[in-house]
């Protein structure tokens, strides 16, 4: 257990690579992005983690008792909503690339070649 | 308790993978909703209930509905695309 | 590069990057061990010193605020990114026009009228929603929730009217002017409450407000402030992006080639 | 404290925010405006920040939580000379940007100069934080409005394409970064810069090694270095022109700037032992993206898209400066990206105003059309001069002061990657004025260059037959600024000093973390014989000179067996730039890990 988290983490990285590289469609490849993205939230929640350690919310727990990390969850909201963000641009931007070009697929684009 | 979050992050692997696989977007759409919701529930097991919150706002709700949107539009294009191409044999 | 050979390429460039990455791994504590002490003297003081109740919500919005102002504004900006991104043009403009002589009740136009089962269940799901999601904002200091979450809860309340079939409610309780000014209001509302800590305190975000009593709605002082602030933010700003996310789907129709 | 710290973020923000509630009540004229001020205003308070950092670095707690026993509980602006001047930069370059755009996309209303407004607010909290987080924030913050702007074109397919790539390429930077501050904030348990470095003291291990990586990479892909580049060159082409410059000028340069923040202020504990490691492999890096990039650019038409690979070179250039690590050299690099972020940016305004007039910036249909576009003329060629770092640029002083130090630790053949770049970069600029404003050459059908075309759309609402004093003064005036910073004297000791105080570990921790007071000892006065670098400069500028007339006249050599291996070189670097997002992805994660097990392995044999 105690490296096990970790190696989802990397797991999570490497399996949202592989999709990005092998997509033939943008909107899967945005959608590989956050499987991508949650590696760090898996990363980040397993670095603040404390065996038997209480949420950090103090309402009906005393101050003292031992708590996991605020900080990392706090990151991890920041990262939420980076998540958020990112995926509607790239959706925004795929969808007008549909309208003009009738394909999302990166193999059929050729603009941008040399 | 360790059962408990070796069996989630387990199922979130295994859903990533499965996410990640599914080629066809509508679907997937369907299975980052279910993937948000998994990570959900590994976070309030890791004892991070204010993340746990947002995940299931944004990872369960707004995202897959973003992309709903995103493939409806797309779909109607194609769709769009194809009749004018019809017509335009027929013409 | 041909399809083949990539995926070759990448699996192997990223055996390579999987081993540094648990390489790397191996340096950390093991998993359950946090050995602080950032979070650790956060824990510790947060409660005294901000009269809060929830420390995730006091470091959010009190000890690294400027975090998440910054979380803000990206939030904001992709906002304002995904309207511009998603803006009418020229051609759509026309064929708007002429779409205007057809009747809503045009079958491409509209999904299938739901049922009035459908319809009463999903309007009187608004209420609820959006007393709840004003309780995770208000909330915010004492349990986990706050301004973000809260936030999006509300933002879903419009969408569920839009579900109902009430196209015409819809677009009057999201008056596109109304909702940008409420986002901007929030994002200038965490920008100036900072300032009043720089002119009143002496540093930017520093609290000036009364801190109240631990486990009241009124305590963390520029904490609960802050919390509002999002709120108003992250609601607006995801009405507007879903607003722009459904107006494609809905309004604009390509009939160019004819 | 000083009171001013915050506003180089907030008062950006805040007229973003005002006139994005404003949106649809302002006429164009006060959104100009409502945009205009607030850049110039954050400047002056950067400006003024610059000058107060000189003695001592300005330091500013968020909420007031300083730290305690060492232990940091919140966020810190640590303002350095060289973050502030970075700060003033980015608002000059905004500025120019913003007076370019008066006369741009008359249609949009005002949402355009909320994400100028932004991306200005981003690039100055990016320069000035002192907290690893709080940089990946303001990252992510850059790219949000980067993205949409890049992508503003939306009825260009090129354009939807290329902000995808930048995009979807920049956002797996960023995770790369985050990964690497949570391997740092597990063993350390800090986010500031300063506490992590203190806490890491000097001990190196495998989670290290891969911090180092992972954030290295990160931002290598903002800096566009080899072989994290390909998204550059896209975005650049299909970007309107405000923004190009802005991405070239100062976007890509911050890449570079917050490898050397992280580098000085957490990982050169670490890695003390090593610096020949380090050294080795970004000449290496460097070297490859300078000479590539150079190639790349000398075989391009679109004019943009050429600028785009002469800036990759340039990069090169930097990290070269950079692995160099020594306080000469960044001091050289800070001279150079101030000189290269002005003259690139005039090139860009000038390809924008040839868009404006004729309607494409493409070499070879632009074909000896802006013959009687006279002054702009000479613009773009004095800019070019500036390009291949002709002495009386600031681009030279930075580049002279990079060599120097290379040949002083015995890597004098650095000049040789210098030349090379300078060279071809300028002579490809130089080909293009030959071209387009004298005639010079064949135009449309000939074979010279790629027979790449890339489809543009005007981005000004009517066609003019003047051009208007707002579009053309902004180059003119970067090009003299140019010019005027290679001049002044001091600049370069001034420069020295910055870089010895970025360089300062334990003065930048004891000043952060115990509130002490380390003055600031200004750099000696420096007498290098110049002559040398003045020959070399020179030489580079006409040989440059001579190969674009070369390439302009009938007895370049298109076709001949001598060239023919030069020729599939070329074909085959073309081949690899495919727009591919597959691809782009596929040799990021092969230059993370190729980064990552030489590093290893260099540092294990040592």
């Amino acid at each position: 257990m105690s490296f096990f988290p970790y190696v989802v983490a990397v797991w999570l990285f490497v399996i949202g690579l592989y999709g990005i590289v092998t997509s033939r469609n943008f909107v899967h490849l945005v959608i590989c992005l956050a499987v991508l993205q949650s590696s760090t939230y898996v990363l980040l929640l397993s670095i603040g983690y404390r065996v038997g350690g209480t949420a950090p919310v103090f309402a009906g727990v005393r101050v003292g008792t031992p708590a996991v990390d605020p900080v990392v969850q706090a990151l991890m909201l920041t990262d939420i909503v980076v998540e958020a963000t990112v995926v509607a641009l790239l959706l925004a931007l795929a969808l007008q690339l549909q309208k003009h070009t009738n394909t999302l697929d990166p193999d059929k684009l050729k603009a941008l070649e040399g | 308790m360790l059962f408990l979050q070796f069996t989630i992050l387990s199922f979130v692997a295994v859903t990533a993978t499965a996410v990640v696989l599914t080629r066809d977007p509508a679907k997937q759409a369907v299975g980052i909703s279910f993937y948000g919701l998994v990570m959900a529930l590994m976070f309030f097991i890791f004892q991070a209930p204010d993340v746990a919150l947002s995940q299931i706002v944004i990872g369960a709700v707004a995202l897959p509905l973003m992309i709903l949107l995103a493939l409806t539009k797309i779909r109607r294009h194609e769709e769009e695309e194809q009749v004018r191409r019809k017509e335009k044999k027929a013409a | 590069m041909k399809r083949s050979p990539r995926i070759v390429f990448f699996l192997l460039s990223v055996a390579g990057f999987a081993g540094v990455y648990l390489w790397g791994l191996t340096g950390l504590p093991a998993v359950g061990h946090y050995r602080g002490p950032y979070g650790d003297v956060l824990n510790q003081v947060a409660t005294y010193e901000r009269h809060v109740t929830d420390v995730v919500t006091a470091v959010n919005f009190d000890y690294r605020g400027f975090d998440t102002l910054g979380e803000e504004f990206i939030l904001f900006m992709s906002v304002v990114g995904g309207t511009v991104l998603l803006r009418r043009q020229r051609e759509e403009d026309k064929s708007e026009h002429r779409d205007q002589n057809l009747s809503d009740k045009s079958p491409e136009r509209q999904a299938p009228e739901p049922s009035d089962a459908t319809r009463v269940l999903t309007l009187a799901l608004v209420g609820p929603l959006v007393v709840f999601g004003l309780y995770i904002v208000a909330h915010g200091q004492l349990t986990p929730g706050g301004g973000f979450q809260g936030g999006v809860v509300l933002a879903t309340a419009p969408l569920l009217v839009y579900l109902a079939g009430d196209l015409k409610k819809f677009k009057q309780i999201t008056s596109h002017t109304l909702v940008e000014i409420g986002e901007a209001l929030g994002a200038f509302g965490y920008l100036a409450i900072g300032l009043a800590g720089l002119i009143l305190g002496g540093a930017y975000l520093r609290n000036v407000a009364a801190l109240g009593t631990t486990g009241t709605i009124t305590s963390g002082g520029t904490i609960a402030l802050i919390d509002l602030a999002t709120g108003l933010e992250v609601a607006a700003g995801f009405v507007l992006l879903l607003y722009a996310f459904l107006e494609q789907t809905l309004e604009i129709r390509l009939r160019g080639g004819k | 404290m000083s009171a001013l710290a915050p506003l180089p973020v907030v008062i950006p923000l805040s007229a973003a925010a005002i006139l994005s509630a404003l949106n649809k009540f302002l006429s164009r004229r006060w959104a100009d405006a409502l945009a205009i001020l607030p850049t110039i205003a954050t400047g002056l308070i950067c400006g003024e920040l610059l000058l107060q950092a000189r003695t001592q670095p300005v330091i500013h707690w968020f909420g007031g939580w300083t730290p305690r026993a060492g232990v940091a509980l919140g966020i810190s602006f640590v303002i350095d000379p060289m973050g502030a001047g970075a700060a003033v930069f980015t608002s000059l370059l905004v500025l120019a940007a913003l007076v370019f755009s008066l006369h741009y996309f008359e249609t949009v209303g005002t949402l355009f100069h909320v994400l100028m407004l932004g991306f200005l607010g981003a690039m100055c909290g990016f320069t000035l934080t002192g907290d690893l987080f709080n940089l990946f924030v303001f990252f992510e913050l850059m790219s949000a409005s980067a993205f949409a702007l890049c992508g503003y074109k939306v009825e260009e397919p090129e354009s939807m394409q290329g902000a995808l790539n930048f995009a979807i390429t920049n956002t797996v930077g960023a995770f790369l970064v985050l990964s690497g501050i949570g391997l740092l904030y597990g063993r350390t348990g800090a986010l500031n810069m300063a506490q992590i470095g203190r806490t890491l003291g000097g001990n190196l291990d495998g989670l290290v090694i891969t911090a180092f990586v992972f954030i290295m990479a990160g931002f290598f892909i903002k800096a566009a270095v080899i072989p994290f580049h390909f998204w550059l060159a896209d975005a650049h082409a299909v970007a309107p022109t405000p923004v190009c410059v802005l991405f070239s000028g100062i976007m890509v340069e911050l890449g570079i700037y917050a490898v050397l923040r992280v580098y000085w202020t957490i990982f050169d504990g670490p890695f003390a032992a090593h610096r020949w490691e380090i050294r080795g492999l970004l000449l290496a890096l460097g070297s490859i993206t300078a000479v590539v990039g150079a190639v790349m650019c000398f075989g391009q038409r679109h004019i943009k898209r050429l600028l785009a690979f002469s800036t990759i070179s340039h990069v090169g250039l930097l990290t070269i400066g950079f692995g160099l690590l020594k306080a000469s050299a960044l001091a050289g690099v800070a001279l150079y990206v101030v000189g290269h972020g002005m003259v690139k940016a005039a090139l860009f305004l000038v390809a924008g105003l040839l868009l404006h007039r004729f309607s494409s910036v493409d070499e070879l249909e632009l074909h000896g059309r802006a013959r009687e576009l006279r002054v702009t003329s000479v613009v773009f060629f004095a800019a070019a001069l500036g390009l291949a770092s002709m002495p009386g640029f600031a681009t030279f002083r930075g580049e002279s002061a990079m060599i120097d130090a290379a040949g002083e630790i015995g890597q004098g053949w650095v000049r040789a990657i210098f030349f090379f770049s300078g060279l071809l970069t300028a002579a490809a600029v130089l080909r293009v004025w030959g071209r387009v404003f004298r005639g010079m050459g064949k135009g449309e059908g000939a074979e010279t260059a790629g027979d790449k075309k890339i489809k543009e759309d005007r981005e000004t609402s009517q066609p003019s037959h003047g051009i208007p004093a707002a579009m053309f003064l902004p180059a003119a005036v970067l090009v003299l600024l140019a010019i005027a910073t290679g001049l002044t004297p001091g600049l370069k000791r001034a420069a020295r000093t910055a870089a010895t105080v970025m360089q300062d570990r334990a003065g930048y921790q004891a000043r952060v973390l115990e509130h002490a007071w380390v003055p600031v000892t200004p750099a000696e006065e420096e007498h290098t014989p110049m002559g040398k670098g003045v020959v070399w400069s020179l030489a580079t500028t006409a040989a440059a000179l001579g190969l674009a007339f070369l390439s302009l006249s009938r007895y370049w050599p298109a076709k001949h067996a001598l060239v023919r291996p030069v020729a599939l070189t070329v074909r085959g670097l073309r081949s690899i730039h495919s727009g591919h997002i597959g691809d782009y992805v596929a040799f990021l994660t092969f230059g993370v890990a190729a980064f990552g097990v030489v590093l290893a392995a260099l540092v294990h044999l040592h």
